[in-house]
C-alpha cells in the first residue's frame, strides 16, 4: 500500500501515546500535531521548490534546443541545491537609502503567505491539513498578501524600477484577481460548496464527471488569470528584464532574493494544485481502474502538468504590454468570465 | 543630373561664393564660403532639381598650416546623385553657422566635431559633449599635434551626482 | 552627468529615470535620461559615447593596411561590411581595381554577415519583447555562419578578410558544399522564426503601429537601411550604386509599408531571405582567377579626398578619407548607420510607453560601438 | 487556548491601530492598517465566522489597503515624506476621546447581549447565501447600485483631471 495515509495515522498514534503517557494535556498534543504538520508540509515544498527550479531549467533548456543543467549530479539533478547554497553563503546587501524594516518584512510575507497557502489543499486522500469549510476563498484571500509584499518590495528599495514593478505587479494582479475569481464562481455554483476536500469528493475518480469539462471557459480563465497572477511570460510585466531590468526584487540579494524566487515556483506549484482540486478532479484517478496508483501520485502528476503548461507558455511567448494586459483582462476576460457564470447557472437550473 | 550640372547650377546662383575644385582628387567637391553656406545648404535640400535631403556625414578636418573645414556628404535619394560640400572655417577661431536648422541629422555630427576638433557652431541647440565624458579638458583630442597626458585620471563619480 | 539631469524642468507627476548604462535592453552601453510621466516617455535624451576608443584618431597614426583589423571592432555584429567599406575607400582613392574573384567573394562574406547580423538583431529584439527562446534558436544559426567564417579566415567575431585590393585568403574546399546546406536549412530556420513571431498576436500587439517613422523624419534624421525601408523607402545602396559587382546579382529589396516596429522586423525577415538568394548566386556564380590585385608593400596612395558608402546591414556607413599621400590616412571620418538610427529614437519614442521604448530601440537594431566608435 | 489567541490578536489589532495613527511615515502605516485587518479577520474566526474573516482579507488587505498604497505610491507629495502625527490640539482631541471611550464602555456594559442558543448550522455559507438571497436582498441590491453609482462616479472624476491635464 502505497497511500501514505496510514503512515500518517500511525504517526499520529504515536505521538499522541506518547504524549499520553507523559500526562501531557490535550492542547501540547495538538499544538505537536499541527507542528508535526506543517513541518511536513514545509520539508516538502521546500523540496518542491527546488525541483521546480531545477525543472523550469530543464524544460527550458530542451524548449531552447540545449541540455540545461548537466554537471552537478544526473542531468544536473543537485544543481538547485548548489545554487541555494550559494545563495545561503551571500552577503545580504541593503542599499543605503532603503526602508531596512520593510526591505527586511517584505520577502517574510510573500513566504508566509505562498506557504499558508498549504494548509487547505488536498495532496491526497487523508491528506489535508485543515478542511476548512471556506477552503478556496482562504486561498484567495490568503494570496493577496504575494501582492503586498511586491508592494512592499518595490517600495522599500528605493529604486525607481523596483518602484514600477511594485506598482505594475499590483495594477495587474488587482485585475486579474477579478477573473479569478469569477471564474472560481461557476466551479463553486456547480459544486455548492467551497471546501477543498469537498471539490475533490464530488468529483470523483470518473474523468468525464470532472468540472474541467462542464466548466472549460471557467477552466481556460482560471490558468490564464492564474498565470498573470503568478508574474509570468506573457504576463512577467512587474519585473519585465529587458524593461525594469528585473522590477520589484531589483535590490535584492542572497537568501531574501532566494524567497522571492522560491515563493515564485511555490506558487506556481499552488496554482497547479488548486487547478487540480478545482478543475481536475483533485487526487483521483481518471477511472476506478486506475485507483491503485496511490492519490498522491495522481495529484503531483496533475498538478505538475498544469505547472509545466506555465513554463511551456513562458518559454514561448513574448511578453505583453502593460495596457494591453489589462485591457485584456477588464475587456475579454471579464466580460466572459460573466457570460461562464450565467450558462453555469442556467445549466445548473436546467439539470 | 550629373555632377557638372549640379556644379554649374550652384555657380550660377552663388557665384562668387562657390569655388569648385577639380584637382587631382578622385573625388570632386564644391568649397562654399563661410557666409553663404548656410544659405546654398539650404538651397541644396530645397530646390527641386538637387534635393539633398539626405545629410551622409559631416565632419571636420584639421589640415596643416591650422586650417580647418568641415565636409559634408549629401545625398539625394530622389535624384540619385550626390555631393560633397566644403566650408573652408576662420583660422584663428574655426566658428561656423550650425547646419541643424537645415538637417536634424547634422546635431551629433556638430556636437562631435565641437569637442573633438574645437569647432564652434552657432545656434547649436544643443552643444553638449557627445563622446568624451564630461569632465574632460585636455583640449581637443582629433586635432594634429595634440599631446595629450600619458594618464587620465578617472573621474571622480563618488563626488556629488545624483546619479 | 549631473548637470543633465538638473537642467530638466520637471512638473508634479513627471519623474526622471536613468536607463542605462548598464541595462539589459541598452544593447551595450547606452543611457538614456527618460523623462516619464506614469509609465509615458514625455522626454529623451541618449547619452552615448561610453565606448569611445576613438578609431579615428588611432587611423592617423596607423598604414592603411594597419588600420584594417580596427575597422572590425567599429560594429562586432557586422564586421565584413566595415572591411569591405575601408578597403573600398582605399582602393577608390588608389584607383586599384579589384579582380573579380575577390569582388564575388566579398559579396559572399559580407552577405553571409547580413545574416548574422540580422539574426542577432532577430534574438535580440525576441528578448526585449520578452521571449527568450527564439534567442536562442537564431545563436543556434549564427553559430553556423561563424563556422563558415572560422573556416575561412580563422576568426569568429573580427574577421580582417578584407585587404586593400582583395581578400586575405581562398575559400577552403568544403566551403562551398557547407554553405550550400546552410542556405538550404537555413531558409527552413526563417520560416521557424516566421511562425514563432510574425503572426503571433502578442507580438503583433507589440510592434504594430508602434514608433511610426514617416520617410521624411527618418531622412531628416539620417537614418537608413532596414530602418529607413520599413517606412517603405527604396533606398538601398547595393541597387543604387552597386559596389564590389553587386550590380551582377539578382535580388529584390524587401519595403515596409508603414514604418512601424513589425515593418521594420518584417524587413530584415525578408533580407535573410534575400541574402541566401544571393549568396547561393555568388557561390553558384564564383569565377575563377586571383583574389588580390598587386599592392606595392609600402603603400602610398596619391593624395586626395574619398567617400566610400556600402549598404552595411544596419544601414549606410562609409568612410571619409582624406590622404596626404603619405603612407599613412590623413583624417578618416567614419560614417555608420547606427549614428543616424539612434537619433531617430528620440523622435520615434516620445509618447510611448517603456515597454515600446524597448521595442523601438530593438527596431533600430543599434549597436553602440558603432555609434561611439 | 482560544482566550489566549484571542488576546493576542485583540492586542496586535489595538496595538497596530494605534501605530496607524501615529506612525510619521505614511506607508508604514498602512502597513500597520494590513495588519490591524488582519487581526480584526483572526478574532472572526476565532468567533466561527470564517466567511467574514476571509472576506475581510480579501477586501480590506487584498483590495482597498493595496489601493491605498498604490495611491500612495503615485503621489510625489506624499512618497517618502515623513508626516507629522500630534499637532497643538492634543488635550481637546484627549479629552473627546476620552469621553467617547467612556460612553462607549458605559454603552458596552449596559446592553444586554442576548444569545441566541443552539448550534451553529453546518453550512454556515450556505445559510449566509440564503439570507442574503432572500431576508436581506433589498438592502444586498441597494448596496450594490450604491457600489456602481460609486464606480461610475469614480471613473468620472478621473477622466475629468485627465483632459485637465492635457490642456
Amino acid at each position: 500500500m502505497l497511500e501514505l495515509t496510514g503512515i500518517i495515522q500511525w504517526v499520529g498514534g504515536i505521538v499522541t501515546s506518547i504524549s499520553n503517557s507523559l500526562g501531557l494535556p490535550q492542547i501540547i498534543i495538538d499544538i505537536i500535531l499541527i507542528l508535526l504538520i506543517a513541518v511536513a508540509i514545509f520539508a516538502f515544498l521546500m523540496l518542491m521548490a527546488l525541483y521546480l527550479i531545477w525543472m523550469e531549467r530543464k524544460v527550458s533548456g530542451h524548449i531552447q534546443d540545449r541540455l540545461g543543467p548537466m554537471m552537478t549530479g544526473w542531468h544536473g539533478w543537485a544543481q538547485t541545491i548548489a545554487d541555494a547554497l550559494k545563495l545561503l553563503q551571500k552577503e545580504d546587501i541593503i542599499v543605503a537609502n532603503a526602508d531596512r524594516k520593510v526591505h527586511y518584512w517584505a520577502p517574510i510575507v510573500v513566504f508566509t503567505a505562498c506557504f499558508a497557502v498549504y494548509a487547505v489543499i488536498p495532496f491526497g486522500k487523508g491528506m489535508l491539513a485543515a478542511d476548512v469549510n471556506i477552503g478556496i476563498l482562504y486561498i484567495l484571500s490568503i494570496t493577496t498578501f504575494t501582492t503586498l509584499s511586491l508592494l512592499m518590495a518595490g517600495w522599500a528599495s528605493n529604486n525607481k524600477y523596483a518602484l514600477l514593478g511594485g506598482m505594475r505587479s499590483a495594477s495587474q494582479i488587482i485585475s486579474y484577481e477579478v477573473p479569478l475569481t469569477l471564474s472560481i464562481l461557476g466551479v463553486v455554483m456547480m459544486a455548492g460548496t467551497l471546501s477543498m476536500g469537498k471539490f475533490v469528493e464530488l468529483q470523483g475518480p470518473y474523468i468525464w464527471k470532472w468540472y474541467v469539462w462542464p466548466q472549460f471557459i471557467g477552466f481556460c480563465i482560471y490558468l490564464i488569470a492564474s498565470t498573470a497572477e503568478l508574474n509570468r511570460t506573457p504576463f512577467d510585466l512587474p519585473e519585465a528584464e529587458q524593461e525594469l531590468v528585473a522590477g520589484f526584487n531589483i535590490e535584492y540579494s542572497g537568501m531574501k532574493f532566494a524567497m522571492f524566487f522560491l515563493a515564485e515556483f511555490l506558487n506556481m506549484f499552488t496554482v497547479g494544485a488548486v487547478t487540480t482540486t478545482l478543475f481536475l478532479g483533485g487526487w483521483n484517478p481518471p477511472l476506478p481502474a486506475l485507483a491503485f496508483i496511490p492519490s498522491w501520485v495522481w495529484f503531483l502528476g496533475k498538478s505538475l502538468f498544469i505547472v509545466f503548461v506555465i513554463m511551456w507558455f513562458k518559454w514561448t511567448y513574448p511578453r505583453l504590454r502593460v495596457d494591453h494586459l489589462l485591457s485584456f483582462a477588464w475587456k475579454v476576460l471579464l466580460p466572459i468570465s460573466f457570460i461562464n457564470i450565467i450558462l453555469t447557472a442556467i445549466g445548473i437550473t436546467i439539470f | 543630373m550629373n555632377k557638372e550640372q549640379i556644379e554649374n547650377k550652384i555657380t550660377q546662383k552663388f557665384g562668387s561664393a562657390i569655388e569648385i575644385q577639380k584637382t587631382k582628387n578622385p573625388e570632386p567637391f564644391i568649397y562654399v564660403s563661410i557666409e553663404k553656406y548656410i544659405e546654398v545648404c539650404e538651397f541644396l535640400k530645397t530646390d527641386p532639381d538637387m534635393c539633398f535631403e539626405y545629410l551622409f556625414q559631416l565632419g571636420g578636418v584639421h589640415y596643416p598650416d591650422d586650417r580647418f573645414e568641415i565636409a559634408l556628404t549629401l545625398s539625394s535619394h530622389k535624384h540619385k546623385h550626390e555631393l560633397v560640400l566644403k566650408v573652408k572655417l576662420p583660422h584663428d577661431n574655426p566658428k561656423a553657422p550650425t547646419a541643424t536648422t537645415v538637417w536634424e541629422a547634422a546635431n551629433w555630427y556638430e556636437r562631435e566635431a565641437m569637442e573633438l576638433f574645437g569647432i564652434q557652431f552657432e545656434g547649436h541647440p544643443d552643444p553638449r559633449p557627445l563622446l568624451l565624458y564630461d569632465d574632460w579638458n585636455y583640449g581637443y583630442p582629433m586635432r594634429k599635434g595634440w599631446t595629450g597626458p600619458d594618464f587620465i585620471p578617472m573621474p571622480d563619480k563618488t563626488k556629488g551626482g545624483d546619479d | 552627468m549631473t548637470d543633465v539631469t538638473k537642467n530638466i524642468q520637471l512638473s508634479e507627476e513627471e519623474f526622471l529615470l536613468n536607463m542605462g548604462p548598464q541595462h539589459p535592453s541598452t544593447h551595450g552601453v547606452l543611457r538614456l535620461v527618460l523623462k516619464l510621466r506614469g509609465e509615458f516617455i514625455e522626454d529623451l535624451t541618449p547619452h552615448v559615447g561610453y565606448l569611445h576608443r576613438s578609431i579615428e584618431k588611432i587611423a592617423e597614426n596607423r598604414t592603411y593596411a594597419q588600420f584594417m583589423p580596427f575597422t572590425d571592432r567599429i560594429d562586432y555584429c557586422a564586421s565584413m561590411p566595415c572591411n569591405l567599406a575601408w578597403a573600398l575607400a582605399v582602393e577608390k582613392l588608389a584607383g586599384i581595381e579589384v579582380p573579380p574573384r575577390a569582388q564575388y567573394l566579398r559579396v559572399l562574406m559580407t552577405e553571409l554577415n547580413r545574416i548574422a547580423s540580422h539574426l542577432i538583431y532577430l534574438g535580440v529584439m525576441s528578448l526585449d519583447l520578452g521571449a527568450f527562446t527564439p534567442f536562442l534558436y537564431t545563436f543556434r544559426e549564427r553559430e553556423w555562419i561563424l563556422d563558415l567564417f572560422e573556416m575561412t579566415c580563422g576568426q569568429r567575431l573580427t574577421y580582417n578578410y578584407m585587404r586593400i585590393g582583395g581578400v586575405s585568403r581562398d575559400l577552403p574546399p568544403e566551403f562551398y558544399q557547407s554553405c550550400k546546406n546552410f542556405t538550404k536549412v537555413f531558409l527552413k530556420k526563417v520560416d521557424e522564426y516566421e511562425a514563432l513571431f510574425t503572426y503571433n498576436p502578442i507580438f503583433l500587439t507589440r510592434t504594430k503601429d508602434i514608433g511610426i517613422l514617416p520617410i521624411a523624419v527618418g531622412l531628416e534624421y539620417g537614418a537608413s537601411g532596414p530602418t529607413i525601408r520599413g517606412s517603405g523607402h527604396n533606398w538601398d545602396l547595393r541597387k543604387v550604386e552597386p559596389y564590389s559587382s553587386y550590380e551582377k546579382f539578382d535580388f529584390n529589396v524587401p519595403l515596409g509599408t508603414k514604418g512601424d516596429v513589425w515593418d521594420r522586423y518584417m524587413v530584415r525577415v525578408q533580407e535573410m531571405r534575400e541574402s541566401c538568394k544571393i549568396i547561393n548566386q555568388a557561390l553558384d556564380g564564383l569565377p575563377e582567377g586571383e583574389i588580390k590585385a598587386k599592392v606595392p608593400g609600402v603603400f602610398k596612395p596619391p593624395a586626395g579626398e574619398v567617400i566610400s558608402r556600402i549598404e552595411a546591414p544596419r544601414g549606410e556607413m562609409g568612410y571619409y578619407l582624406v590622404s596626404d599621400g603619405s603612407t599613412k590616412p590623413y583624417r578618416v571620418k567614419i560614417r555608420t548607420a547606427s549614428y543616424g538610427n539612434l537619433q531617430v529614437l528620440r523622435y520615434l519614442s516620445r509618447g510611448w510607453k517603456i515597454a515600446d521604448l524597448v521595442a523601438i530601440f530593438g527596431s533600430l537594431d543599434v549597436v553602440l560601438p558603432e555609434v561611439d566608435r | 487556548m482560544n482566550l489566549l489567541v484571542f488576546y493576542i490578536l485583540a492586542i496586535l489589532a489595538a496595538g497596530s491601530a494605534i501605530m496607524v495613527v501615529t506612525m510619521k511615515n505614511i506607508f508604514h502605516s498602512a502597513l500597520f492598517l494590513v495588519l490591524t485587518f488582519f487581526s480584526v479577520a483572526g478574532i472572526y474566526v476565532l468567533l466561527n465566522a470564517e466567511f467574514l474573516a476571509a472576506v475581510q482579507v480579501l477586501i480590506y488587505v487584498g483590495a482597498i489597503t493595496i489601493l491605498m498604497i498604490f495611491a500612495i505610491m503615485l503621489t510625489h507629495q506624499l512618497f517618502s515624506r515623513s508626516l507629522r502625527q500630534v499637532n497643538e490640539q492634543v488635550i481637546p482631541a484627549s479629552l473627546i476621546t476620552f469621553i467617547f471611550f467612556v460612553l462607549s464602555v458605559v454603552a458596552l456594559a449596559k446592553t444586554a447581549w442576548p444569545v441566541s442558543g443552539g448550534q451553529l448550522p453546518e453550512d454556515r455559507i450556505f445559510e449566509i447565501g440564503k439570507l442574503l438571497m432572500s431576508e436581506y436582498v433589498i438592502p444586498f441590491e441597494v448596496v450594490s447600485v450604491v457600489l456602481l453609482v460609486a464606480l461610475v462616479g469614480a471613473i468620472i472624476i478621473g477622466r475629468r483631471e485627465k483632459s485637465g491635464d492635457t490642456k
